[in-house]
Protein backbone atom coordinates (compact mmCIF):
# COMPACT_ATOMS: atom_id res chain seq x y z
CA UNK A 1 0.00 0.00 0.00
CA UNK A 2 1.25 3.10 -1.09
CA UNK A 3 1.66 5.71 2.19
CA UNK A 4 0.47 8.83 1.37
CA UNK A 5 1.88 12.58 2.61
CA UNK A 6 0.22 15.66 2.27
CA UNK A 7 1.70 19.17 2.65
CA UNK A 8 1.25 22.30 2.71
CA UNK A 9 -2.72 23.01 3.17
CA UNK A 10 -3.81 20.06 2.24
CA UNK A 11 -2.37 18.56 5.66
CA UNK A 12 -5.56 19.96 7.36
CA UNK A 13 -7.84 18.67 4.98
CA UNK A 14 -6.99 15.49 4.06
CA UNK A 15 -6.85 13.22 7.22
CA UNK A 16 -8.26 9.50 6.16
CA UNK A 17 -5.95 6.80 4.78
CA UNK A 18 -6.76 5.41 1.31
CA UNK A 19 -5.77 2.16 0.06
CA UNK A 20 -4.35 2.10 -3.50
CA UNK A 21 -3.59 -0.21 -6.04
CA UNK A 22 0.57 -0.74 -6.13
CA UNK A 23 0.28 -1.11 -9.78
CA UNK A 24 -1.22 2.24 -11.13
CA UNK A 25 -0.74 5.15 -13.54
CA UNK A 26 0.03 8.54 -12.24
CA UNK A 27 -3.18 9.84 -14.13
CA UNK A 28 -5.35 6.97 -12.19
CA UNK A 29 -3.67 8.09 -9.02
CA UNK A 30 -4.79 11.46 -9.88
CA UNK A 31 -8.53 10.66 -10.46
CA UNK A 32 -8.83 8.52 -6.81
CA UNK A 33 -7.28 10.65 -4.95
CA UNK A 34 -10.29 12.79 -6.39
CA UNK A 35 -12.44 10.52 -5.51
CA UNK A 36 -11.48 9.26 -2.07
CA UNK A 37 -11.62 12.88 -1.00
CA UNK A 38 -14.13 15.16 -2.07
CA UNK A 39 -12.42 18.56 -0.18
CA UNK A 40 -9.82 18.08 -2.95
CA UNK A 41 -12.54 19.58 -5.22
CA UNK A 42 -10.78 22.60 -6.62
CA UNK A 43 -7.52 22.30 -5.12
CA UNK A 44 -4.44 22.23 -7.18
CA UNK A 45 -2.14 19.72 -6.20
CA UNK A 46 1.19 18.26 -7.22
CA UNK A 47 2.49 14.73 -6.92
CA UNK A 48 5.76 13.30 -6.15
CA UNK A 49 7.03 9.83 -5.56
CA UNK A 50 10.63 8.77 -4.13
CA UNK A 51 12.65 9.84 -6.86
CA UNK A 52 10.88 12.88 -7.60
CA UNK A 53 8.00 14.35 -9.50
CA UNK A 54 5.24 12.30 -11.12
CA UNK A 55 3.46 13.22 -14.14
CA UNK A 56 0.34 11.96 -15.53
CA UNK A 57 2.44 9.69 -18.10
CA UNK A 58 4.46 7.78 -14.88
CA UNK A 59 3.43 5.01 -13.54
CA UNK A 60 4.00 3.34 -10.33
CA UNK A 61 4.85 -0.25 -10.30
CA UNK A 62 5.34 -1.08 -6.31
CA UNK A 63 4.66 0.72 -3.09
CA UNK A 64 6.47 4.16 -2.42
CA UNK A 65 5.29 7.08 -0.50
CA UNK A 66 3.47 9.79 -2.35
CA UNK A 67 3.86 13.09 -1.30
CA UNK A 68 0.57 15.25 -2.57
CA UNK A 69 1.04 18.87 -2.77
CA UNK A 70 -0.13 21.90 -3.36
CA UNK A 71 1.22 24.80 -5.08
CA UNK A 72 4.68 26.06 -3.91
CA UNK A 73 4.62 29.50 -1.91
CA UNK A 74 8.50 29.70 -1.22
CA UNK A 75 11.16 32.25 -1.15
CA UNK B 1 17.77 11.49 -3.08
CA UNK B 2 21.70 10.90 -2.15
CA UNK B 3 22.80 11.40 1.11
CA UNK B 4 25.41 13.74 -0.64
CA UNK B 5 22.76 16.73 -1.82
CA UNK B 6 23.60 19.85 0.00
CA UNK B 7 21.25 21.17 2.97
CA UNK B 8 19.33 24.29 2.18
CA UNK B 9 17.48 24.71 5.38
CA UNK B 10 17.78 26.57 8.42
CA UNK B 11 15.57 26.58 11.58
CA UNK B 12 14.64 30.08 11.93
CA UNK B 13 15.81 33.01 10.57
CA UNK B 14 18.55 33.47 8.59
CA UNK B 15 20.58 36.50 10.12
CA UNK B 16 22.94 38.96 8.74
CA UNK B 17 26.03 37.83 10.95
CA UNK B 18 25.15 34.60 9.22
CA UNK B 19 24.97 36.72 5.48
CA UNK B 20 28.51 38.21 6.50
CA UNK B 21 30.52 35.25 6.91
CA UNK B 22 29.25 33.71 3.83
CA UNK B 23 30.53 37.30 2.42
CA UNK B 24 33.81 36.59 4.16
CA UNK B 25 34.51 33.20 3.20
CA UNK B 26 35.04 34.16 -0.27
CA UNK B 27 37.32 36.56 0.45
CA UNK B 28 40.51 33.77 -0.58
CA UNK B 29 38.75 33.28 -3.96
CA UNK B 30 40.64 36.03 -6.02
CA UNK B 31 39.06 35.08 -9.02
CA UNK B 32 35.58 36.59 -8.07
CA UNK B 33 34.79 39.87 -9.27
CA UNK B 34 31.02 40.40 -8.44
CA UNK B 35 28.62 38.89 -6.15
CA UNK B 36 24.94 39.17 -6.10
CA UNK B 37 23.34 38.56 -3.14
CA UNK B 38 18.90 38.12 -3.21
CA UNK B 39 17.57 38.15 0.42
CA UNK B 40 13.64 37.81 1.00
CA UNK B 41 12.64 39.49 3.80
CA UNK B 42 9.12 38.50 5.73
CA UNK B 43 6.65 41.42 4.81
CA UNK B 44 3.61 43.15 7.40
CA UNK B 45 1.12 42.66 4.19
CA UNK B 46 -2.45 42.93 5.49
CA UNK B 47 -4.93 40.28 5.43
CA UNK B 48 -8.31 40.77 6.44
CA UNK B 49 -7.38 43.86 7.98
CA UNK B 50 -4.72 42.63 10.44
CA UNK B 51 -0.98 43.00 9.33
CA UNK B 52 1.15 39.31 9.03
CA UNK B 53 3.24 39.39 11.61
CA UNK B 54 5.09 36.11 10.80
CA UNK B 55 5.31 33.25 8.05
CA UNK B 56 5.37 29.66 9.28
CA UNK B 57 7.57 27.68 6.19
CA UNK B 58 7.37 24.05 6.08
CA UNK B 59 9.03 21.85 3.15
CA UNK B 60 8.71 18.41 1.60
CA UNK B 61 12.88 18.66 2.84
CA UNK B 62 14.10 15.56 0.71
CA UNK B 63 12.45 16.30 -2.58
CA UNK B 64 13.36 20.37 -1.87
CA UNK B 65 17.15 19.38 -1.29
CA UNK B 66 17.23 17.05 -4.67
CA UNK B 67 15.35 19.39 -6.93
CA UNK B 68 17.88 22.17 -5.50
CA UNK B 69 20.41 20.00 -6.68
CA UNK B 70 19.12 19.86 -10.20
CA UNK B 71 18.64 23.80 -9.91
CA UNK B 72 22.20 24.23 -8.91
CA UNK B 73 23.78 21.89 -11.75
CA UNK B 74 21.72 23.70 -14.54
CA UNK B 75 22.54 27.08 -13.09
CA UNK B 76 26.34 25.64 -13.77
CA UNK B 77 25.98 25.06 -16.56
CA UNK B 78 23.55 28.13 -18.13
CA UNK B 79 26.29 30.96 -16.39
CA UNK B 80 30.31 31.23 -16.27
CA UNK B 81 29.82 31.20 -12.22
CA UNK B 82 32.14 30.53 -9.63
CA UNK B 83 29.64 29.52 -6.81
CA UNK B 84 26.31 29.68 -5.21
CA UNK B 85 24.50 29.18 -2.46
CA UNK B 86 21.04 28.73 -1.55
CA UNK B 87 19.57 28.59 2.25
CA UNK B 88 16.23 28.73 3.09
CA UNK B 89 14.43 29.30 6.54
CA UNK B 90 11.75 26.46 8.25
CA UNK B 91 9.84 27.42 11.16
CA UNK B 92 8.17 30.08 12.52
CA UNK B 93 10.16 33.99 10.77
CA UNK B 94 9.21 36.89 11.97
CA UNK B 95 8.07 39.50 9.86
CA UNK B 96 11.30 41.69 9.00
CA UNK B 97 13.32 38.55 9.58
CA UNK B 98 15.33 36.90 6.76
CA UNK B 99 13.74 33.85 5.49
CA UNK B 100 15.50 33.05 1.97
CA UNK B 101 18.91 34.27 1.20
CA UNK B 102 20.31 33.27 -2.30
CA UNK B 103 24.33 34.30 -3.40
CA UNK B 104 25.61 33.96 -6.30
CA UNK B 105 29.45 34.96 -7.63
CA UNK B 106 31.29 35.02 -10.79
CA UNK B 107 34.30 36.68 -12.36
CA UNK B 108 32.17 39.70 -14.01
CA UNK B 109 28.61 40.82 -12.95
CA UNK B 110 26.78 39.85 -15.92
CA UNK B 111 26.25 36.12 -14.59
CA UNK B 112 26.39 36.93 -11.00
CA UNK B 113 22.65 38.87 -11.94
CA UNK B 114 21.27 36.77 -14.43
CA UNK B 115 22.46 33.43 -12.58
CA UNK B 116 20.74 34.95 -9.21
CA UNK B 117 17.64 36.33 -10.90
CA UNK B 118 16.98 33.12 -12.47
CA UNK B 119 18.01 31.00 -9.15
CA UNK B 120 15.44 32.42 -7.13
CA UNK B 121 12.81 32.83 -9.84
CA UNK B 122 13.67 28.83 -10.16
CA UNK B 123 13.53 28.07 -6.68
CA UNK B 124 10.04 29.62 -6.21
CA UNK B 125 8.25 27.79 -8.63
CA UNK B 126 9.97 24.34 -8.35
CA UNK B 127 10.84 23.93 -4.63
CA UNK B 128 8.19 22.43 -2.56
CA UNK B 129 8.04 24.83 0.28
CA UNK B 130 5.08 26.62 1.58
CA UNK B 131 4.77 29.72 4.18
CA UNK B 132 1.58 29.85 6.12
CA UNK B 133 1.43 33.80 6.96
CA UNK B 134 -0.13 34.69 10.66
CA UNK B 135 -1.55 37.33 11.87
CA UNK B 136 -2.99 37.94 15.51
CA UNK B 137 -6.30 36.05 14.56
CA UNK B 138 -5.95 33.37 11.46
CA UNK B 139 -3.59 31.70 9.36
CA UNK B 140 -3.17 32.50 5.56
CA UNK B 141 -1.41 29.73 2.71
CA UNK B 142 0.69 32.08 0.96
CA UNK B 143 0.87 31.79 -3.12
CA UNK B 144 3.57 33.03 -5.17
CA UNK B 145 2.92 35.26 -7.80
CA UNK B 146 4.90 36.04 -10.44
CA UNK C 1 26.88 70.63 -5.28
CA UNK C 2 25.11 71.10 -2.28
CA UNK C 3 26.08 70.16 1.77
CA UNK C 4 23.37 67.95 1.79
CA UNK C 5 24.93 65.63 -0.62
CA UNK C 6 24.69 61.85 0.44
CA UNK C 7 28.22 60.71 1.02
CA UNK C 8 28.76 56.97 -0.72
CA UNK C 9 33.20 57.06 -0.47
CA UNK C 10 34.52 54.82 2.16
CA UNK C 11 38.98 54.88 2.84
CA UNK C 12 39.65 51.55 2.74
CA UNK C 13 37.60 47.69 2.13
CA UNK C 14 33.67 47.49 2.47
CA UNK C 15 33.87 45.22 5.39
CA UNK C 16 31.52 42.14 5.43
CA UNK C 17 30.21 43.48 9.60
CA UNK C 18 29.40 46.92 7.71
CA UNK C 19 27.21 45.15 5.13
CA UNK C 20 26.14 43.13 8.11
CA UNK C 21 24.99 46.31 10.10
CA UNK C 22 23.46 47.79 6.90
CA UNK C 23 21.00 44.20 6.29
CA UNK C 24 19.99 44.67 10.14
CA UNK C 25 19.20 48.31 9.58
CA UNK C 26 16.82 47.13 7.05
CA UNK C 27 14.75 44.96 9.61
CA UNK C 28 12.52 47.44 10.85
CA UNK C 29 11.22 48.27 6.91
CA UNK C 30 8.23 45.68 7.34
CA UNK C 31 7.01 46.72 3.86
CA UNK C 32 9.84 45.10 2.71
CA UNK C 33 10.34 42.19 0.55
CA UNK C 34 12.88 41.50 -1.22
CA UNK C 35 16.76 42.84 -1.06
CA UNK C 36 19.01 42.78 -3.94
CA UNK C 37 23.23 43.04 -2.75
CA UNK C 38 25.59 43.60 -5.75
CA UNK C 39 29.62 43.12 -4.44
CA UNK C 40 32.36 44.48 -6.16
CA UNK C 41 35.87 42.16 -5.34
CA UNK C 42 39.09 43.20 -5.98
CA UNK C 43 40.11 40.18 -8.59
CA UNK C 44 43.45 39.06 -9.08
CA UNK C 45 44.12 39.78 -13.11
CA UNK C 46 47.38 38.72 -14.27
CA UNK C 47 48.87 42.02 -15.48
CA UNK C 48 52.16 41.11 -17.80
CA UNK C 49 52.02 37.75 -16.31
CA UNK C 50 52.04 38.89 -12.91
CA UNK C 51 48.86 38.94 -10.81
CA UNK C 52 46.88 42.15 -9.17
CA UNK C 53 47.36 42.51 -5.76
CA UNK C 54 45.57 45.47 -5.16
CA UNK C 55 43.68 48.08 -6.86
CA UNK C 56 44.28 51.86 -5.54
CA UNK C 57 40.87 53.80 -6.01
CA UNK C 58 40.65 57.68 -6.76
CA UNK C 59 37.67 59.65 -7.32
CA UNK C 60 36.53 63.34 -8.24
CA UNK C 61 34.65 62.86 -5.29
CA UNK C 62 32.33 66.36 -5.23
CA UNK C 63 31.57 65.61 -8.75
CA UNK C 64 30.89 61.73 -8.36
CA UNK C 65 28.81 62.58 -5.26
CA UNK C 66 26.50 65.55 -7.31
CA UNK C 67 26.41 62.28 -9.94
CA UNK C 68 25.30 59.47 -7.71
CA UNK C 69 22.24 61.79 -6.32
CA UNK C 70 21.10 61.99 -9.68
CA UNK C 71 21.83 58.43 -10.39
CA UNK C 72 19.93 58.04 -7.25
CA UNK C 73 16.72 59.92 -8.32
CA UNK C 74 16.02 58.25 -11.44
CA UNK C 75 16.09 54.90 -10.09
CA UNK C 76 13.58 55.96 -7.66
CA UNK C 77 11.07 57.42 -10.67
CA UNK C 78 12.20 54.22 -12.68
CA UNK C 79 11.52 51.71 -10.41
CA UNK C 80 9.09 50.66 -7.02
CA UNK C 81 11.82 50.74 -4.88
CA UNK C 82 11.79 51.21 -0.95
CA UNK C 83 15.54 52.29 -0.63
CA UNK C 84 18.66 52.10 -2.11
CA UNK C 85 22.40 52.66 -0.41
CA UNK C 86 25.62 53.02 -2.99
CA UNK C 87 29.25 52.68 -1.29
CA UNK C 88 32.41 52.78 -2.83
CA UNK C 89 35.77 52.89 -1.58
CA UNK C 90 39.06 54.80 -2.05
CA UNK C 91 42.38 53.89 -1.04
CA UNK C 92 44.15 50.82 -1.69
CA UNK C 93 41.89 48.04 -1.73
CA UNK C 94 43.57 44.30 -1.85
CA UNK C 95 42.55 41.44 -3.44
CA UNK C 96 39.78 39.76 -2.29
CA UNK C 97 38.71 42.75 -0.85
CA UNK C 98 35.28 44.44 -1.43
CA UNK C 99 35.12 47.63 -2.99
CA UNK C 100 31.62 48.12 -4.32
CA UNK C 101 28.12 47.84 -2.30
CA UNK C 102 25.06 48.69 -3.76
CA UNK C 103 21.83 47.76 -2.22
CA UNK C 104 18.40 47.91 -3.32
CA UNK C 105 14.97 46.98 -1.13
CA UNK C 106 11.61 46.98 -2.42
CA UNK C 107 8.31 45.34 -1.64
CA UNK C 108 8.91 42.51 -4.55
CA UNK C 109 11.65 41.05 -6.56
CA UNK C 110 11.52 42.26 -9.78
CA UNK C 111 12.31 45.59 -8.86
CA UNK C 112 15.48 45.04 -6.62
CA UNK C 113 16.79 42.94 -9.32
CA UNK C 114 16.30 45.36 -11.81
CA UNK C 115 17.36 48.48 -10.04
CA UNK C 116 20.65 46.94 -8.24
CA UNK C 117 21.57 46.26 -11.85
CA UNK C 118 20.84 49.32 -13.29
CA UNK C 119 22.60 51.36 -10.71
CA UNK C 120 25.75 49.43 -10.85
CA UNK C 121 25.77 49.86 -14.57
CA UNK C 122 24.77 53.28 -14.06
CA UNK C 123 27.60 54.12 -11.60
CA UNK C 124 30.50 52.31 -13.06
CA UNK C 125 29.90 54.32 -16.45
CA UNK C 126 28.94 58.05 -15.12
CA UNK C 127 31.06 58.53 -11.78
CA UNK C 128 34.05 59.79 -12.26
CA UNK C 129 36.03 57.20 -9.87
CA UNK C 130 39.48 55.22 -11.36
CA UNK C 131 41.22 52.20 -10.28
CA UNK C 132 44.87 51.50 -10.68
CA UNK C 133 45.70 48.20 -10.78
CA UNK C 134 48.80 46.96 -8.77
CA UNK C 135 51.29 44.26 -9.33
CA UNK C 136 54.23 43.51 -7.72
CA UNK C 137 56.31 45.31 -10.30
CA UNK C 138 54.13 48.14 -11.94
CA UNK C 139 50.48 49.73 -12.31
CA UNK C 140 48.06 49.63 -14.59
CA UNK C 141 45.01 51.81 -14.81
CA UNK C 142 42.26 49.66 -15.00
CA UNK C 143 39.65 50.49 -17.89
CA UNK C 144 35.58 49.28 -17.86
CA UNK C 145 34.43 46.76 -20.43
CA UNK C 146 30.45 46.04 -20.46
CA UNK D 1 41.93 82.21 -15.17
CA UNK D 2 40.61 78.38 -15.52
CA UNK D 3 42.38 76.48 -13.10
CA UNK D 4 42.90 72.60 -14.78
CA UNK D 5 42.74 69.80 -12.46
CA UNK D 6 43.82 66.01 -14.18
CA UNK D 7 42.40 62.45 -12.92
CA UNK D 8 43.70 59.45 -13.28
CA UNK D 9 46.55 58.34 -15.50
CA UNK D 10 46.38 61.98 -17.08
CA UNK D 11 47.46 63.41 -13.34
CA UNK D 12 51.23 61.92 -14.06
CA UNK D 13 51.22 62.92 -17.99
CA UNK D 14 49.92 66.62 -17.37
CA UNK D 15 51.73 68.44 -15.02
CA UNK D 16 52.14 71.75 -16.42
CA UNK D 17 50.14 74.81 -16.02
CA UNK D 18 48.25 76.95 -18.69
CA UNK D 19 46.70 80.37 -19.24
CA UNK D 20 43.39 79.98 -20.72
CA UNK D 21 40.78 82.66 -21.27
CA UNK D 22 37.66 83.10 -18.81
CA UNK D 23 35.29 83.34 -21.63
CA UNK D 24 35.61 79.85 -23.89
CA UNK D 25 33.55 77.19 -25.19
CA UNK D 26 34.03 73.85 -24.24
CA UNK D 27 34.58 72.78 -27.69
CA UNK D 28 37.57 75.60 -27.77
CA UNK D 29 38.78 74.34 -24.12
CA UNK D 30 39.24 71.10 -25.55
CA UNK D 31 41.43 72.26 -28.54
CA UNK D 32 43.58 74.35 -26.41
CA UNK D 33 44.01 71.37 -23.80
CA UNK D 34 44.98 69.56 -26.99
CA UNK D 35 47.03 71.68 -28.42
CA UNK D 36 48.81 72.50 -25.08
CA UNK D 37 49.39 69.03 -23.49
CA UNK D 38 50.83 66.96 -26.98
CA UNK D 39 51.00 63.99 -24.06
CA UNK D 40 46.91 63.84 -24.52
CA UNK D 41 47.00 63.01 -28.18
CA UNK D 42 45.19 59.83 -28.19
CA UNK D 43 43.99 59.72 -24.83
CA UNK D 44 40.04 60.58 -24.44
CA UNK D 45 39.13 62.52 -21.88
CA UNK D 46 35.65 63.90 -20.33
CA UNK D 47 35.76 67.48 -18.86
CA UNK D 48 33.71 68.66 -16.10
CA UNK D 49 33.10 72.20 -14.51
CA UNK D 50 32.12 73.25 -10.62
CA UNK D 51 28.30 72.16 -11.35
CA UNK D 52 28.83 69.19 -13.29
CA UNK D 53 29.61 67.21 -16.75
CA UNK D 54 30.70 69.94 -19.95
CA UNK D 55 29.57 68.92 -23.34
CA UNK D 56 30.73 70.73 -26.72
CA UNK D 57 27.89 72.86 -27.20
CA UNK D 58 28.22 74.17 -23.37
CA UNK D 59 30.24 77.45 -23.12
CA UNK D 60 32.85 79.03 -19.93
CA UNK D 61 31.52 82.52 -18.92
CA UNK D 62 33.92 82.94 -15.82
CA UNK D 63 37.42 81.10 -14.05
CA UNK D 64 36.20 77.82 -12.25
CA UNK D 65 38.28 74.66 -11.71
CA UNK D 66 37.97 72.31 -14.86
CA UNK D 67 38.24 68.44 -14.49
CA UNK D 68 39.74 66.78 -17.01
CA UNK D 69 39.14 62.93 -16.66
CA UNK D 70 40.32 59.98 -18.52
CA UNK D 71 37.52 57.26 -18.66
CA UNK D 72 36.39 55.77 -15.47
CA UNK D 73 36.59 52.61 -14.17
CA UNK D 74 35.08 52.39 -10.86
CA UNK D 75 33.29 49.50 -9.09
Amino acid sequence: MHSLIFYGKLKTLCTETVLLPSQISVEDLRKSLNEHFPQLHGEPFLLAGEKGMLHDSNSLNGDESISIMPPFSGG
Amino acid sequence: MSASLKNIFTLGPITPAFIAESIAKHQTKTSIGAHDLFLGQVRADEKEGLPVTSILYTANESLALSICQEIREEAFQKFPITCLHIHHSLGEIKTGEICFFVFVSSPHRKASFEACEWLVNEIKEKCPIWGEEKTAEKSFWKENHG
